[in-house]
């Protein structure tokens, strides 16, 4: 089987899309001649031309509206927004145009559309260059949403993403594009949306994560494993709609839990599934169900690695939730 | 360079215009349209100015809860609607439309749907009054936010460019509209692409209360096409003519792969921005009863009158003949019934997760 | 003592604000000569001029953007977004902008400015003129983030709003504006922001909320009242930060606790307030804590009233709260 | 009507350039600027260049993350500073800036600080290199969303109208900067009040990857001002007497009330967008060639020499007086030391709510 990082998995899984379907066109800021700033996107444009490669303006307005535009007209338009950072300026296309499309035009419009993103932090870059803007995603009624955190998942979820009927926002841990490296099919396949992944059996405490912080949640389980305390580590994968069933019947199993996420905890993905938990399981709660988050602050430069939950902060909730 | 379109030129000094105020033609070209198609554009005016007065007796009657109204708006949007190919051709509205919406062919039963939220709406009662759409004619549902749709309307031109489909997008807004990023970034990225769009305002001169001196220092709307180096066309829109011809001499230079336009139709709203408004507070009844003295449909009633198209029997039998239809159309709609309350659930995606699931039996719970 | 509606004691605060500080300045889409398309600027413009109640352009973005400029400059602008739904135009300069300045430039620069908007539903206003925006806001580090119920807290925490040196996103639930009138003093009062209030001291069960949803959450403790059921009813008002401290006391005491608001669930402020319940006062808790909450669709026109949570849903939940 | 500048027509046909690329005076009027004026014009842009060099081997040696080199943009910006009045006119800069903030005056110490994100930067290593700002200087502290400062340069400007301060609001971007919405936005909102607000374009061809012919179908920057009704100026942005005149002419048109313009410098940058970026796979390495022939530095010494001001020795002594400024600013810079870990808590808000004094707990307790 060949080997691969996450990055070359996003190339992979386009690619195979492309080549499958070929209403299937990318599109955003430097994704042609450059091939993407993190060369996502590599490749595609000299094997598919400019025109299902498209070189954009500098404008996520215009690009998610006009992969909607596309969308609709027939097209299966992948866009890809630089950094979750600078899906702002085309929020509002977003919220008020593609997420609602299919609903206000009662079924008659639909938008099956894919918006690919980098996201979170560790790799020094500020304010904006660090977010994880997932929450204002879901939050959204009409956007799927989907965050990877390995290089099989990648190539299998970005494929379901792009045939999917319904827009899809999918971000990619940039700290993750090339830290790891995973034996993956020669075969295409396909990973549902909505399914978590259960990385590792355990029965003492429920580790919940997605994304980025699939690596310090994954590190603090095996360091429970050495003092004894078998961990059960939860992988979401799927935010909108997130695989509720999985979580609960773990929780159930070990009675404690920690939800583990780098982005800002405030009405949080993290916030979401603590909650759901509560109300849901709660007999079955041996300790509060604590949230391990990144910080309520704009993304720090200078302490860029403090911001997103530590080995050690997710291991401090663990033992209060273990001594509980 | 940007090819322009055969007969008209770009940002010209003055508005373009083909019929004088008296009903005269005064076109550079010799008129090349049928008795037929004259008497159609004519019908199609007066049914959009009587659907609007239609719509305010629902709305005073307490039927529906909102209008938009377009009455100062009928030339431009017929002359739009008929230089358009019908269910070929994209349409992207915007809410004060429904007169092109109606003479781009949407039946009038889904029109009084809409308005009325009955299952008479293909859009399921879930917007608004005045979000008009309907896929078998590619006219998109509108979402309320303004210029929204401009980026997209973008999209569909650079798709129809992709696939080679020698459709063109045809997208409408206010001058207010031409204040939002969005619409900066959606006639950008349709202008840099060279697709088959036409961005086309229907210039009232206010936005809500804001005239359009206080919108932006632009003299014209047209002339905001230099950002995007495309052709800007700035237009009697109280001249169905000039609408019409210009934005059919537009649509085909876009068509024949001329890339995107600009085109600005001068127009007056009659009527208050919305049932909501009271325009009193904002502008002098003169202005208003000045602007009423270029009604459009009289304008044109002239013409026809001096072509011997327009008689005061055939206007009689005519309004019979739409206020019929309408009410028929109304007792439709009010007969569909109205959509039942788990619909409200459809539609967010394709599938229904499990969390709407959830939430629709909370809801079905309540009511049983 | 003079009464008022809601619409009135912001028309009310304004003036008093404008007339104090001469850097208060209004400004927004008709917010002028038209003095607001809800009224909530009549007779400013009248009486202070154009200079200092300005008609904008058409967008958000100039109306945010122009506004944080204003107040790094100097002013205390108060920008009103015509409805809270389109906001989001303008969301790139909230976030990036409005919200980090003060973070970004180490405390230089700073944005005391207010950013009005009526929100939530029942008004037959469909997706666009129905939304609760509000969790948008609050996971956005930098912003504080208000929501009134009643004319008098409207009058004292908008002053007080004005006042404060951060942006703060002041909403004004539509639905309530002339819906509720109320006694006044005629002196001028300030609310702090932070603080929640109770509005009716209970025993059996709290029910947290804010916003348009404290009408039916309070007619809802009625209804309980009636049956023998003594519920205390808090009304948050601020959700950024909101006032933890009273939240969990009312919970502890009580033991069972409904979080009720309009908006969307899925990463909602009232998952933030239960997910925090249960991690702070889990053993407290008798019951699950759950949420009633507007559904995670775009804002039906249709089912207007339908989608917001109403009495009889209130109830249904406190009943499986009660029985528990 | 607005006025336009007094010695620069808007609009023309010609990219407006003061000095020959042999350097020689070919400007329309009299040079009035004193030899200590010209010399200290060069002393920045070299000051510049070596910043630039300085950074990029601190990059290399790990000691910086990040690094976006200005380099053929010296004669824009340092023209530009000097055409404002410091620490009176604001400056809301964008992230490849660092010539024009080290002329505004912002000491190298703290721009070292800021680099390094230690205690010498003002804004206390909150953001990435780049992102200089300064209060006591009024250069507002960039966001790095790209075109995001043009509506708050706008509103500082409305605010310099309303309070009558005849300050104005200089606003700089690139060429993509252009395609944002926001960007439209604010020019907009600017011009339609009157606003002194001046809008600079370092024009250097490429965003990134995409060269300009991709970023708009417009044929120049400059003529996009004809959107907003105001003035806009094309200038040979590798001539720094003519981006320093254009510009004060410009901004002294601004400060008299006569409103908002759009300026357009065109530069070329030598190096990669950034650090992180391989500028071999888009652009030829011919290209970059012949623009690095026209060295904006090169172009003014080359003047200079023939003035009998710029001598082999003054160039000598200038160069190592400059790096020894910047070793000892530098020292300065990294015996400042880091932030405290907990300052990441402080500045989200004026005051600190409770849910920020818990996460800071945590994090003090997590370190302890
Ligand atoms: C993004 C956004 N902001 C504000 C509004 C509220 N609003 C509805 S219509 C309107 C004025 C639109 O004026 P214009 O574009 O000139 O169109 P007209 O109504 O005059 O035809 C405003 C401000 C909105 N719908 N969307
Ligand atoms: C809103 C936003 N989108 C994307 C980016 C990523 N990005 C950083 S610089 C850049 C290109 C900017 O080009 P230009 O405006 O011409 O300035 P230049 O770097 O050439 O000076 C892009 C796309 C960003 N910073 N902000
Ligand atoms: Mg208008
Ligand atoms: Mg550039």
């Amino acid at each position: 089987m060949p080997t691969m990082t996450m990055v070359q998995a996003v190339v992979q899984a386009l690619d195979e899309e492309m080549s499958r379907d070929n209403r299937v066109v990318v599109m955003g800021e430097d994704v042609g001649k450059r091939g993407g700033v993190f060369l996502a996107t590599e490749g595609l444009q000299q094997k598919y031309g400019p025109d299902r490669v498209i070189d954009t303006p500098l404008s996520e307005a215009a690009i998610i509206g006009a992969a909607l535009g596309m969308a609709s007209h027939g097209m299966r338009p992948v866009a890809e927004v630089q950094f979750a950072d600078y899906v702002f300026p085309g929020f509002d296309q977003l919220v008020s145009q593609v997420a609602k499309l299919r609903y206000r035009s009662g079924g008659q419009f639909t938008a099956p559309m894919v918006i690919r993103m980098p996201s979170g932090g560790g790799v020094r870059g500020g304010h904006h260059h660090s977010q994880s803007p997932e929450a204002h995603f879901a939050h959204t009624a009409g956007l799927k949403v989907v965050v990877v955190s390995t290089p099989y998942d990648t190539r299998g979820l970005l494929k379901s993403a792009v045939r999917d009927d319904n827009p899809v926002v999918f971000m990619e841990p940039k700290r993750l594009y090339r830290a790891i490296k995973e034996e993956v099919p020669s075969q295409e396949y396909l990973i549902p949306i909505g399914e978590a992944a259960i990385r590792k059996e355990g029965k003492d405490i429920s580790l919940i994560s997605y994304g980025g912080s699939m690596v310090e949640t994954q590190k603090a389980a095996e360091e429970l494993e050495g003092v004894g305390v078998s961990a059960e580590v939860i992988d979401l994968r799927s935010l909108m709609p997130w695989d509720k069933e999985t979580v609960l019947a773990s929780v159930a199993k070990t009675g404690r839990v920690l939800v583990v996420s780098e982005a800002p905890r405030m009405a949080s993905i993290a916030s979401e599934v603590a909650a759901t938990i509560a109300e849901e399981v709660l007999d079955s709660l041996e300790a509060p169900p604590l949230r391990v988050t990144g910080f309520d602050t704009p993304y720090p430069y200078a302490q860029d690695k403090v911001y997103m939950p530590t080995v050690t902060r997710i291991l401090n909730a663990a033992k209060r939730v273990l001594d509980y | 360079m940007t090819k322009q379109s055969a007969q008209f030129e770009p940002f010209t000094p003055k508005t373009i215009s083909l019929l004088t105020e008296q009903g005269d033609w005064a076109g550079p070209f010799k008129l090349d349209l049928d008795q037929a198609t004259l008497k159609r554009f004519y019908r199609d005016m007066l049914a959009a100015r009587l659907l609007d007065e239609k719509f305010t007796i629902l709305l005073r009657t307490g039927k529906i809860a909102f209008v938009a109204p377009h009455s100062g708006h009928e030339a431009a949007q017929i002359g739009l609607a008929h230089a358009l190919q019908r269910g070929h051709d994209w349409f992207f509205p915007y809410y004060r439309d429904a007169g092109a919406i109606l003479a781009l062919g949407v039946p009038l039963k889904e029109m009084f749907g809409h308005a009325l939220a009955t299952l008479a709406d293909p859009a399921k009662g879930r917007q608004m009054p005045g979000h008009f759409g309907s896929k078998s004619l590619n006219a998109f549902t509108p979402a309320s936010a303004i210029a929204s749709h401009v980026p997209p309307a973008a999209g569909a031109a650079i798709s129809m460019k992709l696939q080679n489909t020698r459709q063109v997008s045809v997208c409408t807004f206010g001058d207010g509209a031409t204040s939002e990023g969005d619409w900066y970034a959606g006639v950008n990225i349709a202008a840099v692409q060279g697709a088959p769009a036409i961005f086309v305002c229907e210039n009232n001169k206010y936005a809500i209360s804001l005239h359009y001196s206080h919108q932006t220092a632009a003299a014209s709307v047209a002339e905001k096409a230099h950002a995007f180096g495309i052709p800007g066309y700035r237009v009697d829109g109280l001249d169905v003519l000039a609408s019409y011809y210009v934005m059919k001499d537009v649509i085909e230079r876009s068509r024949q792969g001329h890339g995107s336009a600009l085109v600005e139709l001068e127009v007056y709203r009659f009527g208050p921005h919305s049932s909501a408004d009271d325009d009193t507070r904002y502008r002098p009844k003169e202005e208003v009863e000045a602007w009423r003295q270029k009604d459009p449909i009289l304008r044109f009633q002239r013409f026809l009158e001096r072509q011997s198209i327009w008689t005061k029997d055939w206007e009689e039998s005519l309004r019979a003949e739409i206020k019929a239809e309408q009410e028929a159309a109304l007792q439709e709609a009010i007969s569909a019934g109205e959509p039942p309350v788990e619909w409200m659930f459809d539609d967010v995606f394709s599938e229904m997760p499990w969390h709407l699931e959830e939430q629709r039996r909370l809801v079905t719970d309540e009511l049983s």
